[in-house]
């Protein structure tokens, strides 16, 4: 089932969205990203109808529901914290939403639900005595039960133990595939919306900066704020001018300058090659530059080159940090290719 | 651990004002002979009496339950410009002194006021009768309702609320599903505090109903007429049978739905 | 929005609620005129009993507050065994019966028990003294006082108590320079609650001291000698008089150290 | 200045610590890190004083402060949420602690510790008004005032938005030097400890695993518990034979077994290295294995590769992932030194 969001904008005062366009196609796996304080939960109350939108039509399988309070507008969600009914056993949790539901055949569909997330042997239990997994997976059921067009899932995995995340991580992309229901996922974990969705999008200041496909928002970003946000440290201003662009004293290659005039170039940490002495190789960047710091993260380190007045960022993992052996205001060479360049 | 002056300084004032409270209500309780408590409560009056204070009371809290939970729920769910003003409001009838609320009460349904003279065209007499009697505890015990029903409801997550509305309840549905049953504990208690300040009252009920007598009336005018031994065991039965009714409340309404819900207390 | 039956049942019970407590205490305000205030104050009669309410109310609630202020610290950062007990101890001022409670004071200072002739033989007078109406108003406004008090130290992070003392501040500093300015609004609120409740007490008050007459007991005696036109301004002066006071206290005493308090509130 | 910690031990019901023996010298820079709930803030709070111990004694500079209440430890406490005194201003809250220690010269104290942590600025601000990182700095110029013994950190960056930790790691090893007072920090942040503590100790269910220099626990872990919690994630329990290790059907090189019969072998997931066909090199292990879960973290990917009945986890760099191309299923050839292999 599709959602189409139009012109939808919200004033909460403290919080406010403009002007969000959004299109999810129906059995799509959607990523709703941004840092904290975007507007993200403000987005999915507003879709489930609890914050009244300024502006704004919301339609669900061509259906307009801008106006109808949440009980009839057939959109599911699990909060973060789950928000089980504490005074009900897992069974009549999942349950609940089949009373305001009289035409889904319900004996099936709690069955299949309960045996594909395993949560057979915690029927009669209450949710005090879950664990965190068992909480998630028990929220899922009875959101699906129901068989909501759309399920909104709030950072569905950021209360769990890292050691489980994995494990739901599966079991929430076989439940999208089994119930076919459209999944709009808010997270800020870069991690999960790659191995989980299919498209996304980054909010920033209550705005869509980028929507598109998991591989464009991360490869391809379009705007600053995105770039910034998906990880793309070494952003920088510069004048483009046909193959090359130039900024802080640095000349880089570009290949071909998408645009003219001044503009912003970024290259991923990880697509800088670091060296003792140049590179003869095919790669068409290369600078000599100071290490500038040096910050391990357990598993590879991060290097800051100053090379003329620009800082570049490069991860290396410890193995070629122990060859490389870099050390504060060492002279090194930096390298990468013309293709690495992104530009905006 | 070495001795701590603070500590010591504040277990004996601590003590100090325990013993304030709980050693003249032990002594009262203690002081009327098994014989007097035997004939207190074969005399008519007194029993009619107790009664009354019951009957009264319970009904005073029943009307506080039925009006101010909304309120109550308004209150712990939506800000709103205001709303400090309508909780001094509530909170009103804890420091107004309580002839002053009788006399305000009378004042409103005497004849020289609209209610009161509609009240009398309807044949309904407040004055003297267990309806004022009722009337006025209402007043009283309001605030003690409304406070616990509050924070009740305010320990209650909204996110509980709006999954339940996601899921197809209408609002109405989710307080009575959801809501109510995991704020149960809470409004049992203020429906218990709201009945016993009821039971309490003397001064306001005094002002619109000296007759028919309350216990507390009763007691007040054995003192004045007796003297301090005839009036404690009519106290002493007064706490007994509010006790055994709180106490009876409290383990018939503990536990509404699921034993699930104590679980989380 | 669409309509909310739901909604509108809430909205207009919460407003019959309110104007149930409004409606008397605005129409005793306004029901006396102004020369009837005026005749009303000149006697002296009436300002020598609201100053015997205050004065002694506010003396209740400074008691409550040097010998309550310890207990609700530790009520409020300690757990032990039998801590319900004790809530429940402090809690039962508020539903005794007004005149019970007049009467268990007054048969734990009457002259058969030893406390009672202890006092005696001070010659500390307790029956018909401001002394025993202060000690009626203490217990009284007691659990008002301590339930304030006890909520702002515990909305006071113990952390900010573990820094002070790593500092170097013994306990008894750091709850003077830390907790005591943190928690200070709750207190006062307390406070403002607590002498409120004291000034409102009859029932029991009327049990151990008829005379010297505080205000509510010359209301009660007005409106039985005269009836309730002439009850009411002496009702109006005593409210206008507390509102003034706790206005006061609230200014006065509002940020007692630095301007930074407010901005955590 | 030292502190020692003798047979501590400490019952609070839900949290035990059970013999702690921990010496730190004077100066030192000591990291005490473990899972949630293994007991570092009990830990904490017992050398404050603020929970009593069953038994054991705990000296600074020899003497003897077990008994002593909290004021008189000289041990100094920042809380992850720094715990300012919120009715007091910047300077105020610095000031506090000189009331108590007349012996302390005041003024230079606070100037230089002012300037130091750059909060000229702020001194007349309220906590409330202040950014995290401000706050942090506010809280350790308010503990060093008083020039404690010891310092202790619960967890002193955790509550600090990622973008400004890097700038008060820098500002907490400055002080360090600058105050010569011995810090005892509480993290769970490994790259946290790598860059600023010398020493450190592992925390498991109340008891110390190991206690030892950095590059020790993170490179020698000594126990199973240790290698686990430090990311040594391929730990097989093995039959050690001389030069080998047997577990799972594979046969482990390991140089010398350091002690015979049966115990552990753990690898580093980034010690191990993966290509396309079998690699002739000096590396003693290598092994074909199916690639059984591909998972992205951003700046890497972590492949699992099952090899006979075991599972292997590597950790490589994105270019890496390109160029191999990792698929499920797809078979793997795996490499890793002989000195690579830990042995428990």
């Amino acid at each position: 089932m599709s959602l189409r969001i139009e012109n939808l904008a919200v004033d909460l005062g403290q919080f406010k969205l403009n002007d969000i366009n959004l299109t999810l196609e129906t059995g799509d796996f959607f990523a709703l990203m941004g840092p904290t304080g975007a507007g993200k939960s403000v987005l999915l109350e507003a879709l489930v109808g609890l914050v009244p939108q300024t502006v704004g039509e919301i339609y669900v399988d061509g259906r307009k529901i801008t106006n109808l309070p949440p009980e009839e507008r057939g959109i599911g969600i699990v909060y973060q914290d789950y928000a089980l009914f504490p005074h009900l056993s897992v069974l009549d949790n999942i349950r609940y939403g089949l009373k305001f539901h009289p035409q889904v055949e319900s004996g099936d569909a709690v069955d299949d639900l309960v045996s594909l997330l395993g949560l057979g042997h915690l029927l009669y239990r209450y949710p005090a005595t879950l664990s965190g997994g068992e909480q998630q997976r028990v929220a899922l059921a009875r959101a699906l039960v129901v068989k909501p067009a759309i399920l909104l899932l709030d950072e569905p995995l950021s209360a769990l133990d890292p050691n489980f995340r994995q494990e739901l991580r599966v079991h929430l992309k076989n439940l999208h595939a089994a119930s076919g229901a459209t999944f709009l996922m808010v997270t800020h974990d870069f991690s999960e919306a790659l191995s989980l969705a299919q498209h996304a999008t980054i909010m920033a200041d209550g705005a869509l900066e980028q929507v598109g496909t998991i591989e464009d928002i991360f490869r391809r970003p379009t705007t600053a704020v995105v770039a910034d946000f998906v990880g793309m440290k070494n952003l920088f201003e510069v004048e483009f001018l046909e193959t090359t662009a130039q900024g802080g004293g640095v000349e880089f290659r570009v290949g071909k300058a998408v645009q003219m005039g001044s503009g912003y170039v970024a290259i991923r940490p990880e697509d800088l090659i670091l060296s003792d002495g140049p590179l003869i190789s095919s790669l068409q960047n290369s600078f000599n530059g100071r290490v500038s710091a040096i910050r391990s993260h357990g598993f590879f380190y991060e290097i800051d080159l100053a090379v003329k007045t620009l800082t570049f960022t490069a991860v290396i993992t410890n193995h070629a940090f122990f060859d490389l052996e870099p050390a504060l205001d060492k002279n090194c060479y930096l390298s990468f290719k013309a293709s690495a360049v992104h530009q905006f | 651990m070495r001795k701590d002056s603070f500590l010591w300084f504040s277990l004996l004032s601590s003590f100090v004002v325990l013993l304030f409270v709980t050693v003249p209500l032990l002594r009262m309780l203690t002081a009327p002979s098994f014989s007097a408590l035997y004939e207190t409560i074969c005399d008519p009056q007194v029993y009619r009496s107790i009664w009354l204070s019951l009957y009264t009371g319970i009904s005073a809290a029943a009307i506080c339950f039925v009006f101010g939970t909304p309120l109550a729920y308004l209150l712990a769910r939506s800000e709103f410009r205001g709303k400090k003003i309508v909780e001094a409001i509530v909170d009103l009838p804890i420091v107004i002194p309580h002839p002053v609320v009788g006399i305000a009460l009378l004042g409103m349904v005497g004849k020289n006021f609209w209610l009161g003279r509609m009240m009398h065209e309807l044949g309904l007499r407040i004055v003297g009768s267990p309806a004022g009697i009722i009337m006025v505890m209402t007043f009283v015990g309001l605030p003690f309702y409304l406070q616990a029903a509050k924070e009740g409801f305010a320990s209650v997550s909204p996110r509980l609320e709006y999954v339940s509305r996601s899921l197809g309840a209408s609002m109405f549905s989710t307080v009575i599903n959801v809501t109510f049953p995991l704020a149960w504990r809470s409004i049992l208690s203020g429906i218990i505090m709201c009945c016993a300040r009821a039971i309490s009252e003397f001064g306001a009920v005094v002002i619109i109903a000296y007759h028919p007598m309350i216990a507390p009336v009763l007691m007040f005018e054995r003192f004045q007429s007796f003297g301090l031994r005839y009036s404690q065991p009519v106290a002493v039965w007064l706490i007994i049978v509010c006790l055994l009714l709180f106490i009876s409340l409290r383990m018939v309404g503990g536990s509404p739905r699921k034993p699930g819900v104590g679980s989380r207390v």
